[in-house]
């Protein structure tokens, strides 16, 4: 099983550039999504991998074979779209066999492989049905369907289940995890929801801006950002950011200081930061606890209370008018316009420099 | 462009090329059977001078008039008359169409035994009231309303189908929040219904302007554009002075008339279509 | 006529009834002249010089069709019309979807200055270009052939218009998809898009058929030998002034006759031809 | 993409191929109308009645005689000049057209037709034989363009029986205007008497009955039509005269009005008026019609040639159909077909005078069974009076064309006499400058 090979991929409109420069390798069978806000180049860097776009500098291999010049049908690769992309005219059995026709496949196989692929994605009664007939997690197997027959090197997800409401998407969400078990192929899968990535992705390729911004697995996205964009458009809620100063801390980290005074002791090591004109602090929601007042290094105005249930999200505002998220127990009393305290917990915050690179704490048992 | 092509090879021969030619001749005192020569305007300052072409333009407007309105306004009776599900709506709805794809010959022929001073069915109806007959078609006041009747009758199909089509388009929403606001039978007609096609209002006047500018075939059968020039419209004069009196160069300068006026239609409905969303 | 409108909904009752009435009876005086022409048919021309308003009293006699069936020209007409017709409608098809697709979905220089071009042809009539088309096809010999009464049909650049805007309308996803299927450009266009524009073609298929039928100049310029009139131009030929030897029965036997298939045709695809027709309008 | 290209290729080859013509077809394009029904494939002539039963019997009877030829009969709408101009045009014109003898300049002119002399005398037909009217139509620059087959003119049919009643016939005869007061006062006598109006006339969507009145009643007074071929003289009190008096008919209801050809035929017929003013061609109907029993016209048809109204001359507009030969290529096969067929109408020229038409051939109207013809005495004064146009002026259908509209303008009250004559001469004069 081959892997994927994307070397110095180029993409122009125009004047625009919409994909700059991107290098990425993908392992055989590994699962990569693409996640990042509408219009940051990830859907267009998949549909070059597909052969829909073309590449203007750059190479991309799949295995030992450079496709950047073959047509998408050469590629091996399947694709599901968006909005499906059946053919209405043709039943889902004709839908699910035409690629295979196309490259005259035996009748008898592309029998077999469109009846093993509607057995396993549990559509073999709708197989004579168009798809017009059937409902839209329908359609969405069948489009995976489609795309299973063709016992494809690379699978391709652009976003697929964005048109299903959300105990489908759930659902859907799994059954790909478990398709992807199934199939001895790559995936790449294209999304602006980060749930659905952290849920599926061997590892993630966050891009904003027509560059990618990190690659790595969800808990590295997540515990390691390696920019603010990546730590902000990452869990829920954003993570907080302060401007903030450097003092030592105790065993060579640093501390910081917020524009209000409050201290807040790292884990990140001294010796790593670079020289930077300023920082920035980050710190999830999760690392800050709401407190009586004077408890906790910092204290503010309670101005929106969101209960989740399990736990509490206060937004507080503190002095210097600087608003954080901090998190509470579920059943929280703070009410709005109460004055809290807030406890920060600095041992999983990162600095962002003036070059915006985060850097993190020190891990255990190393000292990178 | 291979996928175009063969669609654009027979349109730049069989009209851009026509087009332009017909310009280039209009500008030749030419005969139907060879010779030619070149005059330049001539041939478009007789026109303005010609009281025949003048009244033909004047006959082409008129019927425009008497025809288009009434297609439009019937139209929509019918449309809304028969836009409901039931049995009897849709053979009205056929019936109502089914004039529509006979040929001109034979709805001419049918409506000169219906106009016939002479045994024509309207003179038996009259008869039986003691009426002397109408001479519908050989009376100068007559004549293009009588034309004008015959076309409507052919042509009300397809404003009717124009405005069912609209019609379904109307958002159920509209009507039933119309009836929670007590709307009356004429209010919805008024505030709901209306307002919501008068797009296809202005695209049924134009379509229909532009088809009845090319009227031809019922006043050449029926009347032959007499009496007095009464009934003569612009593309009966072209073709009796191209083919009857043999000067093209003059049929084609008043060709270029009436493409210049079809041309403004035609623009008229661009704008109509392009401010689709200002509707 | 997918749903029904509530048009209605408020006060129904009487005045939905007067509606009907006067619906119907619209349709009646629409029906009249069809069956005055029926009646008309229906009587020995002798009769009918005597007096039409027989045309209510026996006897019949279905005379006069029995004379067309033996001499009457309006079969070659009526298979003529039905050669052009046909042959228009399946011309203009071909090539307004080829073009359409071709505006809709390939790129080549000039594209768009191209299809504007192409629009502006919408405000060409066909009078204005008809006398020298008819000398051009004189030229090139096609005069009389049937493809010189269906060329010029496919020559208008309404069916692009209407074709390119539904390729349009179809999402890029599914070519995209059919690339990936391994389909090449043509079958893509052939077996995944054209077969996705089924109602447009409808429209257009009659619309283009309709328009053929009724044509009648240029027929009548064209197609001058006897052999090649089609249904428009043949009854022309019997009903001016002096050729009204035939008869008034006669005549109108063979407006019957001749509208027949076409109406029946009509009455069984009616539901068809409502929806193509109510399809232009959306 | 190749086969649908290859698939519209060849259907366009297909569809081109169209009518093939076989090498001894030749096709016949005439006017006369259609009669299949009653005529199609009958070849005895002489029981045919009517121009169209006599014409296709005659084309019938010449197939069957020449089996090695076929010959494709092409009626047309009358007069056929609009689709003959565009066959021309094409250059697909018919083998044989039948045309007025005052078309035929038009043509010639454009050498759009072939001389025939010389092959005429070649098959026997002797073109000197030719009435002089005739003759003066299709004899042009020297060469004979055309085969007459008849000469005809405006006629007054007469209902005997409506003139018996107003006091219109003596010893048999009906009595007839000779002035334009006197025919006012028949008229109102008639009119009086019967309740009828004394004239029928196709007075709707008709143009060329009023240019054969004010051609006859012009040349009556001796009255200069076309001064030369480029003007015509309409504003004249002669013109005027003519036309005053038929508004004055109008006026006063002495005419049957908004009738057209077909309705003014079947009016006359069912009794509706006193004279009906129209051609030779239907004389052979009115004749068998007056033989029908309890008609309004049983035992009570007689015909006149137009009455002379105007002192100065004796005189009726006449016209007269030939058989033309469009230039084209034809095969020898063609061509000798084409002449057979004209010799066989030129030797039954009597047949086809049955319709009513006068013969095109003097020896025809000097005959002992021409003259044995009901009513043929009565007009066969009209080869001497009857008098064509100039044969210099072109486009004389044209020409009718306008007269007539701007006649029908004026009786109908549209207009004022002097407008519309005024317009005519425009109109007419434009026309006639801008012949190339």
């Amino acid at each position: 099983m081959p892997g994927i090979e994307l070397k110095n991929v180029t993409k122009t409109f125009g004047a625009a550039t919409v994909i700059d420069n991107v290098s990425l390798s993908i392992r055989p069978h590994e699962f990569m999504v693409f996640l990042g806000p509408s219009g940051c180049g990830k859907s267009t860097l998949l549909r070059m991998i597909a052969g829909l776009e073309s590449v203007d500098a750059g190479e991309i291999w799949i295995g030992d074979r450079r496709v950047d010049q073959l047509a998408p049908g050469e590629r091996r690769v399947a694709m599901v779209f968006q909005h499906y992309a059946l053919y209405p005219h043709m039943t889902v059995r004709e839908n699910m066999s035409f690629g295979l026709r196309n490259v005259r496949l035996p009748d008898a196989e592309i029998d077999k492989r469109v009846e093993a692929a509607a057995k396993m994605l549990e559509i073999a009664h709708l197989l004579d049905r168009k798809p017009g007939q059937i409902s839209g997690g329908q359609r969405q197997r069948v489009a995976i369907g489609r795309a299973i027959v063709k016992e494809p090197h690379l699978f391709l997800f652009d976003e697929p289940l964005s048109n299903l409401d959300a105990a489908l998407r759930v659902r859907t969400r799994l059954e790909i995890a478990q398709l992807h078990q199934r199939v001895d192929a790559a995936m790449i899968f294209v999304t602006h929801d980060q749930i659905e990535a952290m849920t599926l992705a061997h590892r993630i390729v966050v891009m904003n801006n027509r560059k990618i911004e990190q690659i790595g697995t969800p808990m590295e996205i997540y515990s390691r950002p390696a920019t603010t964009f990546v730590a902000s458009f990452v869990g829920t809620p954003a993570m907080n950011f302060s401007p903030v100063e450097l003092s030592d801390g105790p065993n060579g980290f640093v501390s910081a200081r917020l524009p209000d005074g409050a201290i807040v002791a790292t884990r990140i090591d001294k010796a790593s930061l670079p020289i930077s004109k300023s920082f920035k602090l980050g710190i999830r929601a999760e690392s800050l606890e709401i407190c009586p007042v004077g408890q906790g290094e910092t204290a503010g105005v309670a101005q929106f209370v969101e209960r989740l249930g399990d736990r509490t999200l206060v937004y507080v505002k503190l002095s210097d008018g600087l608003t954080i998220v901090a998190g509470d127990t579920g059943n929280s009393r703070v009410a709005i316009n109460d004055q809290v305290g807030v406890k920060f917990d600095g041992s999983d915050a990162h600095l962002f420099d003036d070059q915006d690179r985060g850097h993190h704490a020190v891990l255990d048992g190393s000292a990178t | 462009m291979l996928y175009v092509a063969p669609f654009l090879c027979l349109y730049v021969i069989l009209l851009v090329y026509p087009l332009f030619g017909g310009f280039w001749l209009s500008l030749h005192k030419a005969d139907l059977f060879g010779g030619r020569r070149f005059v330049g305007f001539e041939n478009f300052v007789r026109l303005s001078n010609d009281q025949v072409f003048l009244g033909a333009v004047g006959n082409t407007f008129y019927f425009i008039l008497l025809t288009v309105p009434a297609l439009a306004i019937i139209g929509l009776g019918l449309a809304l008359a028969l836009n409901r599900q039931t049995r009897t709506a849709a053979v009205l709805r056929g019936v109502f169409f089914s004039s529509s794809v006979l040929s001109v010959t034979i709805v001419t022929l049918l409506w000169k035994v219906v106009y016939a001073p002479e045994g024509g069915f309207v003179a038996n109806l009259l008869e039986v009231f003691g009426r002397p007959p109408i001479p519908f078609l050989s009376s100068a006041e007559l004549a293009l309303p009588a034309i004008a009747i015959t076309t409507i009758w052919w042509c009300i199909g397809l404003p009717m189908m124009l405005f069912l089509a609209a019609l379904q388009q109307v958002p159920r929403e509209l009507y039933e929040a119309a009836a929670l606001d007590n709307a009356g039978r004429w209010k919805t007609l008024w505030n709901v219904t209306l307002p919501s096609i008068r797009r296809t209002f202005a695209l049924v006047l134009i379509i229909e302007v532009v088809l009845q500018f090319q009227l031809f075939g019922q006043a050449y059968l029926m009347t032959q554009g007499g009496p007095n020039n009464a009934s003569r419209p612009m593309v009966l004069f072209l073709f009796e002075v191209g083919f009857t009196r043999w000067d093209v160069g003059y049929a084609v300068a008043a060709g270029q008339i009436l493409f210049g006026f079809i041309a403004i239609a035609a623009f008229a409905q661009y704008l109509v279509a392009r401010r689709k969303e200002a509707f | 006529m997918t749903t029904q409108l509530a048009s209605g909904a408020v006060g129904r009752g009487f005045g939905d009834r007067l509606i009907l009435a006067a619906t119907i009876a619209l349709a009646i005086v629409m029906v009249i002249p069809m069956l005055w022409a029926v009646g008309l048919s229906l009587k020995t021309n002798q009769e009918l010089l005597v007096d039409t308003q027989s045309v209510l009293k026996a006897p019949w006699t279905l005379i006069n069709y029995y004379d067309i069936l033996i001499g009457s020209g309006v079969f070659r007409w009526l298979l003529n019309s039905i050669i052009v017709s046909t042959g228009m409608s399946l011309g203009v098809l071909v090539l307004s979807s080829l073009a359409g697709y071709g505006f809709a979905r390939l790129e080549f220089p000039g594209r768009n200055v191209i299809f504007v071009l192409v629009l502006f042809g919408l405000a060409i009539p066909e009078q204005a270009v008809i006398l020298v088309r008819h000398q051009l096809f004189s030229d090139l010999d096609l005069h009389n052939t049937y493809a010189g009464l269906m060329l010029p049909g496919m020559s208008a650049p309404f069916g692009v218009f209407l074709m390119t805007q539904y390729f349009k309308a179809i999402p890029t996803e599914i070519d995209e998809a059919a690339m990936l299927d391994n389909a090449s450009r043509f079958k893509i266009f052939w077996r995944v898009l054209l077969p996705m524009t089924l109602p447009a073609q409808a429209t257009l298929g009659i619309f283009t058929f309709l328009h053929a039928w009724n044509d009648y100049w240029w027929p009548m310029v064209s197609g001058t030998n006897q052999q090649m009139y089609t249904l428009t131009v043949g009854i022309a030929s019997t009903q001016q002034n002096f050729a009204e030897s035939a008869g008034l029965g006669y005549l109108m036997a063979q407006a019957v006759f001749a509208s027949l298939p076409v109406l029946i045709v009509y009455m069984f695809f009616q539901k068809y031809i409502v929806r193509a027709v109510s399809g232009a309008a959306t | 993409m190749i086969r649908p290209i290859a698939i519209l290729l060849s259907c366009l080859a297909l569809t081109s191929c169209g009518v093939q013509q076989p090498p001894n077809e030749i096709v016949v394009q005439r006017f006369f109308g259609t009669c299949n029904a009653q005529y199609g494939t009958r070849t005895d002539v002489a029981a045919a009645e009517g121009e169209c039963g006599i014409m296709t019997t005659l084309i019938n009877k010449f197939s069957a005689e020449n089996p090695d030829v076929r010959v494709r009969v092409s009626p047309v709408a009358w007069p056929g000049y609009n689709q003959l101009a565009a066959q021309l045009a094409a250059g697909d014109p018919p083998d044989l057209v039948t045309m007025h003898l005052s078309s035929i300049p038009d043509y010639q002119s454009r050498a759009l037709i072939e001389p025939l002399g010389k092959d005429l005398r070649a098959v026997g037909v002797d073109p000197q034989g030719f009435t002089a009217a005739s003759s003066a139509g299709v004899n042009i620059q020297g060469d004979v363009f055309g085969l007459p087959i008849d000469n005809w003119a405006p006629l007054w049919h007469i209902n005997m029986n409506y003139f018996r009643q107003a006091g219109l016939v003596k010893d048999g005869k009906p009595i007839l205007p000779r002035s334009p007061e006197e025919l006012l006062e028949h008229a109102r006598r008639f009119k009086a008497a019967t309740g009828k109006p004394y004239l029928v006339q196709t007075l709707a969507i008709e143009r060329a009955s009023y240019a054969r009145n004010l051609y006859t009643l012009l040349m009556q007074q001796n009255a200069t039509i076309f001064p030369d071929p480029q003007h015509i003289h309409l504003q004249s009190p002669e013109a005027k005269r003519v036309v005053d008096l038929f508004r004055q008919i109008y006026v006063e209801d002495l005419t049957t009005k908004n009738l057209d050809y077909a309705a003014s035929t079947n009016a006359f017929i069912n009794g509706a008026g006193g004279v009906f003013i129209v051609g030779t061609w239907l004389i052979g109907d009115f004749e068998a019609e007056s033989r029908r029993a309890d008609r309004p016209l049983s035992n009570g048809y007689t015909v006149r040639p137009f009455p002379q109204l105007y002192a100065a001359r004796d005189a009726t507009y006449i016209d007269g159909h030939a058989w033309v030969m469009p230039a084209k290529e034809r095969t020898p096969q063609q061509r000798d077909a084409v002449f057979r067929l004209l010799k066989f109408f030129a030797d039954n020229d009597f047949e086809w005078s049955r319709t009513g038409h006068l013969p095109a051939y003097q020896a025809v109207i000097d005959s002992e069974r021409f003259n044995a013809l009901p009513h043929r005495r009565e007009i066969a004064k009209l080869s001497a009076t009857g008098m064509t146009l100039p044969a210099s002026v072109q486009r004389q259908f044209p020409v009718a064309d306008i007269v007539g509209e701007e006649m029908s303008a004026a009786i109908t009250g549209h207009k004022t006499v002097d407008a519309a004559l005024a317009d005519a001469e425009h109109r007419i004069n434009d026309l006639l400058f801008h012949v190339l």
